[in-house]
């Protein structure tokens, strides 16, 4: 109908490919694990949005309503955003070690000292 | 058409928003930016009807996270960094992946069609026959507890996992001390 | 007890041997004691096995199906495994002498690897088929290394690196691909009379095939994969005597040797076009060495580069294809092994009665050793190819198997190298009996007697050699025959 | 009863032996523990092996849910050989962890270490056992996070950047893999793989269905330190606590190569792989880079841990090469490497954990003359070194007896060739650390050798390299039975 039938996978992999970018580029560690978080949110849209059904009514059973949004994908992603968390707090950890250990968090100067 | 609208605009609100977070200066900048996102992912969420999702990513990614970097970003002192500069090799591999992620895009069927292959196989089912097999009324919350309940432990374990982890790591300075 | 069951003991002697012997460690004469018991023995159960004609065969593993691990004695086989088996008892006796006399350190170790070597070689001279070839090969590769290295100083460490560098690059490089490229192609690696790949690879792939292993079986010493040997060196006398007598180099002719008999078929291998460029190689080799080993003053160097040469008739004999030119190959491994051993035997004894190691420095030493260096001059003769010793027989045989194969180019390199042969031998005789000594260094008799009696025994082994060669061409001739014919 | 549960009861012994080991109090007691559940995990293993055997593939509905809409445990043969391994090896690996593991860290966090290595184990279990394509990107989550947090216990502080750029870069690498699913669910609706595969041959043409493929592989390859993906191995198997590298080589890598190949063959398939223009030589070149690039690199190494863990870079390209053959014998080969690799790469790092235990360092430059001193460490490690380039009788020889087949049976010399420098280059960088070891120092060290703990189970293992390499016949005829079942009738 309109030009936008892809619209929605084309920005969310445009957001995925500014959190990559992110996450190589920068050399901050809690800047890597945001570019990292950026990343996979990114991944849950492209999830919701093979899930979504236009003119659909959000999954929760209704009488009178036959059109409904896929569940699936929506169980799937709120596996994925705990995961996604978990991760992320492990990265923070190891980030707080290494601030510790090397005074810095910045990867660059982390490659500087040898041991 | 107004859904549809919205959609639109809060994507590509979303997209400015990364950008900023991508270029703020100072961390704390950076991760409130953050904190934003993950909200404006929220309600986008909102309007591809997938409401759980968008209460776990309000209360998981915006808040959560956020407080866990702000928490890490303390005891790590405010440090100061380098001045963000094109980093011309991590553009070519982001260009070349999302190069192939639009060409692997361009047969998807059009977002949002009811007749699509993913609403045609497996989820009919959840929705026809999950209210009568399990008896609640949000279909996710019965995928998620029963059909797919598996993953959902696999899931606790990952948190379980990362909070030993997270123990193991911070119950001992032994090491910055030997050093 | 059958035949059968002296197989196992090929292997089970040496090694039961190499444990008594780091056991004994502490006792030297008891360590040698059950060196030359073990030798004996061993060199016992190859006549055995030799005597009893059958041609029986031992299993050890199948590791993967239809790749076995076995033993089977063939004519040439146990040919090589006399020679080996039988030179080893010479080589001990003459390890005492030297050993003791230059006080060489971790002589328990030296004997254990010396009698491990003996049992990879006895393996390779056995072996029923490509894939335990290839491991013997290798595992005689894995136990002289300790020998090469031996005393342990950065020299030794360099030269026994090349040595292990060269053998295993070019066995697992060359020689494992050609053996697997054989599996695939004829579905078997077992050794057959008459040959396995007839009639399942064509000329051009057999040609390849060809060069792989030539040139794989880098103990052969073929150019351009020679260099170990000049390398290896560096090892005490004794060492060098087993890399080029008793093991080591033999191994890799025998191979070559076996693998046209047995894996090409000499009918089949007539065949191949690129069989011809390798005979001009085995050839050039000939020339190219024999002119080298020309300008050596060192002696054991000298020694090392006569041996590429002689080495490479072994491999033109055998390449250029025919009855009697493939007995003259197997005689050659024979006629060298005594003869060469003698040279280093005399060789290692100069050194240690008078610790000259140059060929300038022996004017008039013949007078002071006459034994050593009569027994010298025996094996001179027999490497130059003149009666009345062995060297003469096999010499005149690949000749003959030269003219009748019609290979003119085969019987140009004889004359050349005979001739190149006698200009490096000749003048060494020559200064040991008619020059007179020069200023004297310190007064000398001959070596220590073990190492005079080992010498002696090995020279007389290369007149008898001569007397016998008639038994050992008549023992050979069917499996030349059945390779030729089948 | 017991029997007709073992399919998931041996994933789910380690998950509940999980929280009872982390408050278990004293050093000694969770080590111990944890080999227990271990060798009950190896009992089942067995037990479905032999079940395997006869019924060819079990199913298992787990909640009663029949896919593909619930989530279904399947064990084929490929799953089944896989899964023995993992048993094997935390069975072997985990009571030397149990002495070194407990020598290495501060009594209070013994039990949680512990902890986490079941829960690894529990991870690669998940993932091996699982018929689900999603239940795979969970169970790998858990294997990966308890990953990180062991590499980190490594005793230098370098651990911990290895740990933290392994888990930027694993979970990248989970996320592409992320990707690749969704867009496969988009195509076709369903999580379960053996439905994908019935779906999937309508859409070989179609870009997404590569595009899916593509990002699969690349995120998988990345948890399989695939060349170039491999930058994060060195370090992080190299900092690690010797223990914990010992399993994760033999186990980590080589799961990644089995979800790997289950996604090539048992989802995407032949067919639909020969579509992709450039697919196969793009795999066999990486395969063979990989191969060069890490053994080369391992020449320039200068500790013994990163020297190992570089070779693992160069194994993964021998075990993708036979993947990338697209044959039967092909992949056979690359499942026999896959099992022997693990089993010399154990021994390796176990021998090389002695040591470290000994000297208290695995720096060439440190360890002249070790050999003298722990000579049955020593004679362990040249078993494992032996196996690793490829001798003949021991197990590294039959993976690439068969590899170099399977690449012949195609014609391509070009690869054989590869193998063989690879080989060589093996030889090379192995003979560097067997001459330093064996090299005589000034003063010569008295004998020292490992404990019994560290040194039986290293034994153990050097043998058995000895025992695949002189009875290969079984572990050949399961890898073509797992690969023919694979490959389906069609190949």
């Amino acid at each position: 109908m309109t030009g936008l039938e892809h619209y929605n996978y084309w920005i969310v992999i445009a957001l995925m490919m500014s959190g990559l970018y992110a996450l190589i580029a920068r050399g901050n560690l809690i800047r890597k694990l945001i570019g990292l978080n950026i990343f996979q949110a990114s991944v849950f849209l492209l999830y919701i949005s093979v899930g979504f059904v236009r003119d659909g009514a959000a999954p929760i059973l209704a009488p009178g309503v036959d059109s409904y949004s896929n569940p699936l994908p929506h169980v799937l992603i709120l596996t994925a955003i705990v995961v996604g968390v978990a991760t992320t707090a492990l990265g923070l950890a190891l980030a707080v070690r290494i601030h510790g250990a090397y005074g810095t968090i910045d990867d660059d100067q982390l490659d500087r000292q040898r041991d | 058409m107004m859904e549809e609208l919205i959609d639109v605009l809060l994507l590509a609100a979303l997209l400015l928003v990364a950008l900023q977070v991508i270029g703020s200066r100072g961390l704390v900048a950076a991760i409130m930016t953050f904190g934003a996102f993950s909200l404006v992912c929220a309600g986008l969420f909102v309007t591809l009807d997938a409401v759980d999702v968008a209460f776990t990513e309000a209360a998981v990614g915006a808040g959560v996270a956020t407080l866990l970097m702000l928490a890490a970003l303390q005891r790590c002192g405010g440090e100061s960094e380098a001045a963000p500069r094109v980093h011309w090799g991590a553009l070519v591999v982001v260009l070349g992946v999302g190069g192939l992620l639009v060409w692997g895009t361009l047969d998807l069927p059009p977002v949002g069609e009811a007749d699509n292959p993913a609403h045609q196989h497996v989820a009919p089912r959840y929705l026809e026959q999950s209210g009568v097999e399990i008896g609640i009324p949000n279909v996710v919350t019965s995928v998620l507890a029963s059909y797919r309940g598996f993953d959902t432990l696999g899931e606790v374990v990952v948190i379980f996992t990362a909070g030993l982890g997270v123990w193991l790591l911070l119950s001992s300075r032994r090491r910055e001390e030997g050093e | 007890m059958t035949a059968g069951d002296w197989l196992p003991l090929l292997l089970i002697v040496p090694m039961l041997g190499a444990a008594g012997i780091l056991a004994a460690g502490r006792v030297p004469n008891l360590r040698e004691g059950v060196t030359v018991v073990t030798s004996l023995l061993l060199f016992w159960v190859v006549v055995q096995l030799a005597m009893s004609g059958a041609e029986p065969r031992w299993v050890l593993t199948e590791p993967l199906p239809g790749l076995q691990l076995a033993l089977s004695p063939e004519p040439l086989g146990l040919l090589f495994a006399l020679i080996a088996s039988g030179l080893w008892i010479v080589t001990s006796v003459y390890a005492f002498g030297y050993m003791r006399a230059k006080h060489e350190a971790k002589q328990t170790r030296f004997y254990a690897f010396f009698a491990l070597s003996i049992g990879a070689a006895m393996g390779v001279a056995m072996a029923a088929n490509l894939f335990t070839l290839f491991v013997f090969y290798e595992a005689l590769t894995l136990s002289t290394y300790p020998l090469v290295a031996h005393h342990g100083d950065d020299k030794a460490r360099a030269g026994a690196r090349t040595y292990l560098r060269i053998l295993l690059g070019t066995s697992i490089g060359l020689l494992l691909p050609a053996i697997i490229w054989t599996h695939q192609l004829a579905g078997t690696g077992e050794f057959t009379p008459g040959g396995i790949l007839a009639g399942h690879a064509g000329p051009t792939v057999a040609g390849v095939l060809l060069v792989l292993y030539v040139l794989g079986v880098g103990k052969a010493a073929v150019m351009p994969v020679h260099r170990w040997l000049p390398a290896a060196m560096v090892a005490p006398t004794p060492v060098s005597a087993l890399l080029h007598a008793v093991a080591v180099v033999k191994a890799g002719v025998f191979v070559i040797l076996k693998l046209v008999v047995y894996v090409f078929g000499m009918e089949f291998l007539a065949g191949v076009p690129l069989e011809r460029a390798l005979l001009w190689l085995a050839g050039f080799t000939v020339v190219a060495a024999s002119t080298v080993a020309l300008r050596q003053d060192n002696l054991k160097r000298l020694l090392a580069y006569s041996t590429i040469g002689q080495l490479s008739y072994v491999v033109m004999a055998a390449l250029t294809l025919g009855t009697t030119a493939g007995l003259a190959a197997a005689l050659h491994i024979a006629a060298h092994a005594v003869a060469k051993i003698t040279l280093f035997f005399t060789a290692g004894s100069i050194y240690v009665a008078s610790g000259k190691t140059q060929v300038s420095q022996l004017d008039g030493i013949g007078r002071r050793m006459p034994v050593t260096m009569t027994a010298f001059t025996v094996a001179a003769l027999s490497m130059i190819g003149l009666p009345p010793t062995v060297g003469f027989i096999s010499k005149w045989m690949i000749l003959q198997g030269a003219l009748e194969a019609d290979q003119l180019f085969v019987v140009l390199v004889l004359v050349v190298s005979t001739a190149l042969n006698a200009g490096y031998f000749m003048p060494i005789i020559h200064r040991a009996f008619f020059r007179p000594e020069r200023a004297v260094a310190r007064e000398h008799g001959e070596a220590p007697p073990p190492m005079v009696a080992a010498l002696v025994v090995t020279a007389f082994l290369t007149l008898l050699g001569a007397l016998a060669a008639d038994i050992l061409v008549s023992t050979l001739a069917p499996v030349m025959t059945a390779g030729s014919s089948g | 009863m017991i029997l007709e549960h073992a399919q998931v009861l041996v994933v789910a012994l380690p998950l509940l032996a999980v929280p009872v080991c982390a408050l278990l109090p004293s050093r000694r007691w969770p080590g111990q523990f944890a080999t227990l559940v271990a060798w009950a995990v190896l009992g089942f293993a067995v037990l479905l092996m032999a079940g395997v055997a006869e019924q060819g593939v079990l199913r298992y509905q787990l909640g009663g849910w029949a896919p593909p809409w619930g989530i279904e445990y399947r064990l084929d043969a490929m799953a089944a050989l896989v899964q023995l391994l993992l048993a094997l090896i935390a069975a072997v690996v985990f009571p030397y962890a149990a002495r070194s593991l407990a020598d290495e860290v501060d009594d209070g966090r013994v039990g949680g270490i512990f902890a986490a290595l079941l829960l690894l184990l529990t991870g690669l279990l998940g993932i091996v056992a699982t018929g689900d394509a999603f239940n795979v990107f969970v169970f790998l989550e858990i294997s990966s996070l308890s990953g990180y947090a062991l590499i980190a216990m490594g005793r230098r502080r370098r651990a911990l950047v290895a740990s933290f750029r392994y888990l930027i870069m694993g979970t990248v690498g989970a996320t592409f893999f992320l990707i690749g699913l969704g867009l496969l669910y988009a195509l076709t609706g369903t999580l379960n793989m053996d439905d994908l595969a019935t779906r999937m041959p309508p859409l070989s043409a179609s870009p997404t269905a590569q595009t899916a493929l593509v990002f699969i592989v690349a995120g998988i390859g990345l948890k399989a330190a695939v060349f170039p993906l491999h930058q994060w191995l060195p370090d992080a198997y190299a900092e690690a606590p010797p223990a914990v590298a010992a399993f994760m080589a033999a186990t980590a890598t080589k799961v990644a190569l089995y979800v790997l190949a289950r996604f090539l063959f048992g989802v995407f398939g032949l067919e639909q792989l020969l579509e992709v223009p450039a697919l196969q030589s793009a795999l066999q070149g990486l395969a063979v880079a990989g191969m060069l690039a890490g053994s080369l690199l391992a020449m320039r190494a200068m500790d013994i841990g990163r020297i190992l863990a570089l070779s693992s870079v160069a194994q993964v390209g021998y075990i993708l090469l036979g993947f990338a053959l697209f044959s039967t014998a092909g992949l056979a080969a690359g499942l026999v490497h896959l099992f022997n690799h693990a089993l010399m790469k154990a021994a390796l790092f176990l021998a090389l954990g002695a040591i470290v235990h000994r000297v208290g360092s695995g720096d060439l430059s440190r360890l002249e003359g070790v050999a003298h001193a722990m000579p049955w460490t020593m004679a362990a490690f040249m078993m494992g070194a032996l196996s690793l380039i490829g001798v003949p009788l021991t197990a590294g020889f039959v993976g690439k007896w068969y590899l170099i087949l399977a690449v012949v049976e195609q014609g391509q010399w070009w690869l054989v060739m590869a193998m063989l420098v690879a080989s060589i280059l093996s030889v090379v960088y192995l003979w560097r650390i067997v001459e330093v070891l064996y090299r005589r120092p000034a003063v010569l060290p008295a004998r020292h050798e490992a404990p019994a703990l560290l040194l039986l189970p290293t034994l153990l293992l050097a043998v058995a390299n000895l025992v695949m390499g002189m009875h290969a016949t079984p572990l050949v005829e399961w890898s073509m039975r797992a690969s023919a079942s694979l490959l389906g009738a069609g190949s």
